[in-house]
């Protein structure tokens, strides 16, 4: 069956959509795991109003294909989702989707996590920061979190 | 020709998303570093951060892969996506 | 805010609208990690065309409630909710569904499948699976699987 | 009175959903066991199963576990939910 896999898109998502795409005609998986990441009101301390999301087209669909591929060598998975948006996003708006369906959930579980945590430190996208504080707008691009090094470093 | 792409904070302190380069001016992305340090204090500066990323042909790569005609280099700062 | 965290309910659910509940007026959490358990079309090598799941009133919503409390003590996470079906259902048909939003996605992610696996070995649900084999309709309680249990004593 | 309820499987070898004891008849909940073995055959061979958990007011308990009167006291199989 051929199936996109992967979108990067300006536009929004639906979550439903994607859960009915994932189970359709799919009676042998009984686990589904979901992850929605949105843009949240606070990022150290600062105010955020808005986020732009800039990528590198080509090598960001390369990528999130060889993430998948390794998630599927080490567990028993069905079928897999990844949105990632781009462009600017507001307060609330979802950024992200993984969606994974498994025999096991286990298995849908720890292979959803092992996407996104790759996807973090490995998937060439930037995010922008549009920050009011005391009044004052300001931009700066995000710095990248140790922390999610480590742990993608913890699946290897 | 090598082509050279860049990205993000990269590409705003560096005012330029695009370049390219005579494939005769560098056997390795470090040779291309090297190449876009010499450009101005701007550039130095930039290309100093040791957090600096590179691929080739969008593959991650060290500064010794060797590069080649036809590749499109890319230079990024650490991934914040997700 | 009171909210229902607990819903054992023989009517089916909509992963959308739980989500809309978990993510409305939430602006804090920027993860959402959601599962979902469906019948299969088989266990073991049988051909199941129903299961009917039973269950212990009062007891269930107490133990969920206590897991709930557990998982927030553990981890840092927003808002939760654990939907359970009992009745007869059918093949594809959603059995259960654990919602959990956090700050965090490594939050989201752990506390969601300590909830799933607590619920798995402590909470008191029971299914009958009626099995079709050569043409043949047979009724059989299904029996735990000590592989759950394993699973159940790694988060101790 | 101290009440006795039974599900799943457990329930349907027993033929029975629920009944009562008279709380002087037993301390523990394994006393309560050994009260229903007594019963006959079928319910001995049931209640040997040493797979089977107890409930004493919704919360799980050991053999050990005291009772009184007013008290709910449920045996079930392992759960099988989710």
């Amino acid at each position: 069956m051929l199936k996109q896999e992967i979108s990067i898109q300006a536009d929004d998502f639906s979550l439903a959509d994607e859960v009915v795409l994932l189970e359709k005609d799919n009676v042998t998986d009984g686990a589904i795991v979901t992850f929605t990441g949105r843009v949240r009101n606070n990022n150290n301390g600062n105010s955020v109003t808005t986020l732009t999301l800039e990528h590198y087209p080509g090598m960001t669909e390369k990528l999130l294909a060889k993430i998948i591929i390794q998630a599927k060598e080490r567990w028993n998975i069905g079928r897999v989702k990844v949105i990632h948006r781009i462009g600017k996003l507001s307060i609330g708006d979802q950024i992200v989707f993984v969606g994974v369906t498994s025999k096991h959930r286990q298995d849908a579980f720890a292979a959803n996590e092992f996407i996104m945590d790759y996807l973090k430190v490995k998937a060439p996208f930037w995010k922008k920061e549009q920050i009011t504080d005391d009044g004052q707008t300001s931009e700066n691009w995000l710095d990248a979190k140790n922390c999610d090094t480590d742990k993608a470093d913890l699946w290897s | 020709m090598i082509k050279i792409v860049f990205f993000a904070a990269l590409r705003e302190q560096l005012d330029c998303a695009e370049l390219s380069l005579a494939a005769d001016d560098a056997k390795t992305v470090d040779d291309i570093k090297q190449l876009l340090s010499d450009k101005n204090e701007q550039w130095q500066q930039t290309f100093s951060n040791a957090s600096l990323l590179s691929a080739v042909n969008h593959d991650m790569v060290d500064g010794s892969h060797l590069v080649k005609s036809g590749d499109e280099v890319a230079f990024f700062p650490p991934v914040t996506g997700g």
